[in-house]
C-alpha cells in the first residue's frame, strides 16, 4: 500500500539513478550501507541487541521459558520467533494484529536461524516429552529506512549470541547465519535497499548464509521475478558480504566481552 | 526442514522411496472447470497433495478505500483444510498460511495483466484437500488454472515445483516423508518458459552447485506442469 | 445479505414459476436433485466422504485427537462439529472469522448426529476424566447452489461411517441421521431447494430423521413463518426422503467396500 | 439434550420433580419498560430463568454499507451474564450465543413491519441474568415486550416456550434439571393467536406424534405468555 | 465519542446551571443521588448484588471456579475482574470486545477490593502452587445514567459480602472499601456524576476508601487536571461519604439477612 | 501493589535499596529525535527503566467516520516490549496496557491544543525497552518530549514521575524491588510549573497526610524532569 503515497515524480527520479548506475547515498550496488551493532542493550532479556543498517533501526531481544516439546521431537527444545512493524517506525505501520509483512520478517529471520541449525536445541529439553526451555526471539523493527528484514537477522542472531540461561550458562548456539537481501529494479540489483529503493523494487530476494557458505534460508518477494542466473550471482554476492557482516556481529559480541565460549559439555547435563 | 531421523532409506541405487528417479516429479493430474460457481476454478493433484483454487473477478473491490484507481488489486487466501494434514489443523489462517498467501499473490502479480483491471478486485482461493508435501506449489498451480478458466489475462501461466535435498542428493519433487526427513527444501514457481521464476523460497542447507542443480530440476518440473496445465484448458474449452 | 444483490427480476420470475407448480429444473416439489456421494476421498483423514447434491458439494473429513472429557462427562468421549463456507463456493462467501451462517452450519449438522446418539461416544474414552479420543467433523462447502446444510449432514454422516481409527478399529457408529431442508414460498413447500429458490424463500425448516424414524433435530430458520400442519407435512416427507437418502449413503458406503461390520466387543477395550 | 443420568425420578404420579403437571408452566412474571435509557425495555421471570431485553431504534444503521435502502435491519444479541449459569460462562459471544440471536432475529422479522423504517437498525440486546433451561423463549418473550415498550410496528408480538420430552413423556416448559436428564427439547416462538411458528429447533429423539403434541403444549403455553405480555404492556401504559 | 451527539445547547445549559451552584436533580455538589442495594438476585451465581445510583443500575455476580495459582504466589487465590457496558444500558455502548471504558472500569473496581486486601485469598488455595479457588467478579452495567464505576464498585463489594462457597463457607473477607468519583466542571467539584453532567465534565477523579480511612485506589480521567488542593479536598469528602455508602452496604445484607460471620478458622483448612 | 514478601531491607537509616534518600529520584536521562521517520521522538531512561517514544502527525484522520470537524484526535498506543521484563510479555495489547494509554492519552488532551488541528489525528507511540518500574510514567515523559520535538502545540510539557510507599515511609520513584515489596504505589504528571495534575492514579493504602507527601515528592521529581525535558529539547535544536 505504501506504494501509493510516493509521490510518482519522486520514484521516476529514484529510476533514473539507479538506471545511470548510482544510488542516492553514494553506495556501489553491490555494497551495504554502515552497519552498527550493539549489545547487551535491554537488560531483562537474556540476550539482546540492537542493529542499525544505515538509518534502519531493530531491536532484538531473548527471552527464555519453559515448556512442553513438541510431540514429535520430544527432546528437542523450542525456538520461537516473533517480529514486530512498530508504529513508531514508519507511518505505514500501524497497530493492530500483525500484517502479513510483519509475519514475513518473523518466519523469514527464523528461518534463517533454524535451518542453519545454529543453536543445539536438545541441550535445551529438561524432560523429554514434558519439559524444555523455549527460545523466543522477538525482532522490533523501531525506525524503518528500509532493508528491516537484514537488519532484524543480524540484531537476532547476535542477541542469541548474548544469551545467557539462568542456571545453565551461555546458549548453546555455534553458527552465525546472516541475511542478504536484494532487490531488482529493471535489469540492476542491488544490496540492502533503504527505503526510496525499496519503493521502486520491482522483486526482492532475501539469502541467508552460513559460515560454510551453505546458503540456508531464501525468500523471494515483490511483484517482479528473477531469472537463475540472477539468482546465482546475487548468492555469491551473499556469501561474500555474510562473510563481512559476520565479522561485524563478532567485533560487536568481542567488544561487549562476550563472545561466549562454546557452551561446556557439563552445561548440558542439568 | 523437519530433520526428523529416519531408518527408512531415501535413497537406494538412484531409486526414491517411492519408486521415482531423482529427477522424476509425482503423477500429475489437472481438471479446469470443477466448481460450477467460481468464475474460474481447478483441480491439481501432484501424487497425494490435492488442491482446488477457485478464482472470482474481475469484481468491485472491498474495503473500497484500498481500490487502486488505475489498476486491479489481487487476493489470495490458502487455506489447508483440517483433515488434510495428519493431526487436525485448527481452522482459520495461522502464521504459515498468511506468508503463503504473500508470495503467491506476488507471483501471480508478475503475470496478471492487473492494469486492465482498474478499481477491481481478483480474488483467489487455494484450499488444500489432502496434503504430501508441496501444498503452496500444487495449490498454485491449481491457481493458476483457474485464474486463466476465469478469463483473466496474463503474460503466461505460472507452474511451480519444489526441489528439495535428501542424502545429500538434489531431488525434484519431495514427497511428505522425504519433506519430513529432507535436508533442504526449495519451492520454486516459473513462468511457462520457465525462465522468470515468479516464486522462490528455501529451507535446508544447500552449496550454491546444489541450489543451482535444484532450479535446473525446477525447471523440467514446471515445463511439465505447464504442458498438463495447458492439456487441461484445452481439455476444458473442448 | 446476498438477497440484495439478486435482480428483482430474477426473483419474481422464479416466484412465478413455482406459484405455476414447477421447477427451474423440472423437478417436483418434493424430490430431490441428483444425490451423488464419494467416500474415502481425503486420505489424511480417518474418515471422508463427498456429497453433491445437484452442483451444491460439500467435502466432510473426520480426525480423531485425543483430549480431555468435559468434566460433566468424565466417561465419555468428545464430539466437536466445525464447518467452514468456503470463499471458492460462492462469491457471498467471505474469508474471515466463520459468520452466523457457517455457525448454523457448523450446530445444525451437529445436532442431527449428536442426537440421534449413532456414536458410542463411551467407548471412545481411553481413562475416564484424563484422557479420551475427540472426533472432528469439519463439513467444507466447495461449491454452493443451494442447500448445503442437507449436502453438509450426508457427507458428515458418511464420513463418520467410513471412519477407522488407528489401534482401535472402525468408529463405533450405528445409525444414520439425515437432515432433510424445506423451503416455504408463498404456500408452496419445496423440498431441497437450489440457491435461486432459497433467495426467495420466505422461510427455512431442516428436519433429520434417524432410522426408527424419530426427528432427532430440527432447525427453522428465515423471516417468514410455520404452522403446525405444514410442519408435520414436511415431518412426513422428511421420513420418506431421508429412507431414500439413507440407502444411497449405503450404497456409496458399500461401493468403496467399506460400510463397515459392527465394531466389535473387544475394540473398545484397548 | 444433555441426556444426563439421574437417580431423581423426573415424573412420578403425573407430577414433575418441582410439582408442575406435564401441561404446566413455570411460573411468569414479566414487566416493561425496566430501563430507563432504553427506547423499550422488559423483564421476564419463567421460573427461575430470567432475562431483561433492551430495544433501541429505529436508529441511523451503521456501518453505512450494510443500510437497506427500502426497509429496516433488526440487529440482535444474545447474552448469557458470566454468573446466570453454574460455571462461570467466558465473558463475549460463543457459537451458541450467535445461533441464537441468528434464529432470534429471524422469528422477529416475520412480525416486525420492517418497510416502515427505511435505511435504520432496530437493535435488540437480550441479557440472561438468571438460567434455569429455557433461556431463549424467556429472552425472546422479553425482546417483544421490549420492542412494543419502543414502539416498534408490529403485525403481533411474539411469545415463547419450549416443549419437551422426560421419561418418554411429553412435557411443557422443561427446568433445568428436566432440560439436564430429559430426552427431547423443543423451543418455539409463536405469533399472538399461536398459529404462525416463528421460530422452531428441536434436539433429542420425538416421533412425529409426540412432536404433534409438543406443538399443541407450545401454544397453550405461549397464549398464557401472551396473555402476561398484554398486562404487562398494558400497567406500563396506565 | 458520545460527547459529539449531545447538542450544544443542552451542554451550555448544564454548565451555566453548575456554574449557578445547581444540579438538576435538586442535589448539592457534595451529595449522592439515592443508593439502592438488593442482595442475592442472581441464584446461580455465588454472590450477587445490583445497585442503583439514581437510575444507573449495576448488576454483580460473584463466581467461584478452580483453577492454578500464579507461579511468583503459589500459596494465594486467584481474583479475576471483568466489567461490561451492556448494549441495553445505553445507546453509545456497542457490541463487541471491550472498549478501554470497560476495561478501566474492571480495572479500577478490581483494585480498590485488591488493593483494600479485603479478601484472605491465601485461605482460598487448596494445594498450593497446583490449586486454588478462583474469585470471579463480573460487573455489568444494565442502565447507565452516568457514575457506573461508583454503582459497579458498591454491587461488586455487596456480592462479594454475600458470597457463600460450596464445601467451604463465606468468602473469607473483611473489609468494604467504596469508590467515590468526582468530576470537575470548571471550577466546581461534583460528586457523584449523573450522565449530563459526566457530559460537561473537564475530569474525572475516583477515590476508594476503606473503613480505616485509608485510600486504597484512585484512578484521574478525563480531558483536564486537578490540583493537589482539589485531590486533597476530594479525598476527606470521599472518606466522608464512603463511611455512609458503605453503612447502605452493611443495611442491604442485613436486610438479607446475610451480613455474614467473619470465617471460620476451620475453613480455611479444607 | 505486589505486596510480595521480602527479607531485603527496603530502607535503612533513611537510604533505600539503591543508595537513594526517600525523595530522591534515580538517574534521569533524555534524548530527543533519536528516530528517523518519526516527525518526533525520544528517549528516556530513568534507572534501568527505558522508553522510546514516537510522534506521527497531525495527520489525515483514520477512520474518517471518528474525525472531529473542529478539532484533532489524539491515539495513544503504549507497548511493553515482550523483552522488557522478566518473564516474557506476550505481544499485543492487554488490559493495563489499554487502560494506560487510556490515561496517558487524557493527560496529552489537558496540554495538546487541539483545536489547532480539526479533522487530524496525532499518534503518540511509546515503546518500552526495558522495565523496572514506573513504566508509564517513564513513557509519559518521553511521549511529552517526542510531542515537542514534533512540533505539536501544547500549553505546557507534561513530566510525569511516581510516588510510593515503603516500610511505612513515603518515597519518590519507586524501583523494581520496591515496587514488588512495597505498599503504595502513586504514578503522578504534572504540567512543567507542577501545578496542574494531568495524570494520577493509585494503588496501596495511604492516609491522606501519605497521600500530601506523594504528591509534594511528585511535584519535586516532576520539576527535576521537566528541566531534563527542557534541556534534552534545547540539546536536539542547538
Amino acid at each position: 500500500m505504501s506504494v501509493q503515497i510516493i509521490p510518482t515524480l519522486a520514484k521516476k527520479a529514484t529510476r533514473a539513478l539507479i538506471k545511470s548506475g548510482k544510488r542516492s547515498d553514494g553506495r556501489a550496488f553491490d555494497q551495504m550501507r554502515p552497519v552498527k551493532i550493539t549489545v547487551g542493550d535491554y537488560k531483562r532479556a537474556e540476550g539482546s541487541a540492537t542493529c542499525w543498517l544505515g538509518k534502519t533501526m531493530v531491536a532484538a531481544g531473548i527471552k527464555i521459558g519453559v515448556g512442553t516439546p513438541y510431540p514429535d521431537s520430544p527432546n528437542v527444545g523450542v525456538l520461537s520467533s516473533n517480529a514486530e512493524l512498530v508504529p513508531a517506525a514508519d507511518p505505514q505501520f500501524q497497530a493492530g494484529p500483525p500484517k502479513e509483512e510483519a509475519i514475513e520478517l518473523a518466519r523469514v529471520v527464523d528461518r534463517g536461524i533454524r535451518e542453519s541449525k545454529c543453536i543445539e536445541l536438545e541441550k535445551l529439553c529438561i524432560t523429554p516429552g514434558e519439559e524444555t526451555r523455549m527460545v523466543y526471539i522477538d525482532s522490533y523493527v523501531m525506525d524503518n529506512d528500509g532493508n528491516y528484514m537484514d537488519a532484524a537477522s543480524i540484531a537476532a542472531i547476535t542477541a542469541l549470541h548474548n544469551t545467557v540461561i539462568e542456571d545453565f550458562g551461555p546458549l548453546p548456539i555455534t553458527k552465525k547465519p546472516i541475511a542478504n537481501t536484494f532487490i531488482k529494479v529493471g535489469s540492476d540489483i542491488l544490496l540492502d535497499p533503504c527505503l526510496e529503493e525499496e519503493y521502486v523494487a520491482d522483486a526482492r530476494l532475501t539469502i541467508s548464509v552460513e559460515e560454510n557458505n551453505n546458503v540456508c534460508a531464501m525468500q523471494k518477494a515483490g511483484s517482479g521475478s528473477w531469472t537463475k542466473d540472477e539468482v546465482l550471482k546475487c548468492v555469491d554476492l551473499a556469501i561474500t558480504r555474510a562473510a563481512e557482516t559476520r565479522k561485524k556481529v563478532e567485533d560487536a559480541l568481542a567488544a561487549f566481552g562476550k563472545e561466549p565460549a562454546p557452551a561446556q559439555p557439563s552445561a548440558g547435563k542439568m | 526442514m523437519g530433520g526428523t531421523e529416519t531408518d527408512i532409506p531415501l535413497l537406494v541405487d538412484g531409486k526414491r522411496n517411492d519408486g521415482r528417479t531423482i529427477d522424476q516429479m509425482r503423477p500429475v493430474k489437472i481438471e479446469a472447470g470443477v466448481l460450477e460457481r467460481a468464475d474460474g476454478s481447478a483441480y491439481v493433484e501432484l501424487g497425494e497433495t490435492h488442491a482446488i483454487a477457485a478464482v472470482y473477478g474481475p469484481k468491485e473491490m472491498h474495503p473500497r478505500h484500498a481500490l487502486i484507481p488505475n489498476k486491479g488489486v489481487l487476493k489470495v487466501r490458502y487455506s489447508m483444510l483440517p483433515f488434510s494434514v495428519g493431526d487436525r489443523k485448527r481452522p482459520g489462517p495461522d502464521r504459515r498460511s498468511r506468508e503463503i498467501a504473500k508470495v503467491t499473490r506476488e507471483a501471480f502479480e508478475s503475470v496478471v495483466l492487473l492494469d486492465k483491471y482498474p478499481r477491481s478486485a481478483i480474488e483467489i482461493d487455494i484450499n488444500i484437500m489432502q496434503a504430501d508435501a508441496g501444498t503452496r506449489v500444487v495449490g498454485l498451480t491449481a491457481a493458476s488454472v483457474a485464474l486463466a478458466d476465469a478469463g483473466i489475462a496474463m503474460t503466461d501461466l505460472i507452474s511451480s515445483c519444489a526441489s528439495g535435498k535428501i542424502e545429500d542428493t538434489v531431488v525434484l519433487d519431495l514427497n511428505g516423508l522425504e519433506d519430513n526427513c529432507g535436508q533442504a527444501d526449495v519451492p520454486i514457481a516459473m513462468t511457462g518458459k520457465g525462465e522468470q521464476i515468479a516464486l522462490m523460497q528455501m529451507d535446508g542447507l544447500m552449496t550454491k552447485e546444489e541450489l543451482n542443480q535444484a532450479m535446473e530440476y525446477a525447471v523440467t518440473g514446471c515445463k511439465e506442469l505447464h504442458k498438463a496445465q495447458v492439456d487441461a484448458l484445452r481439455r476444458r474449452y473442448q
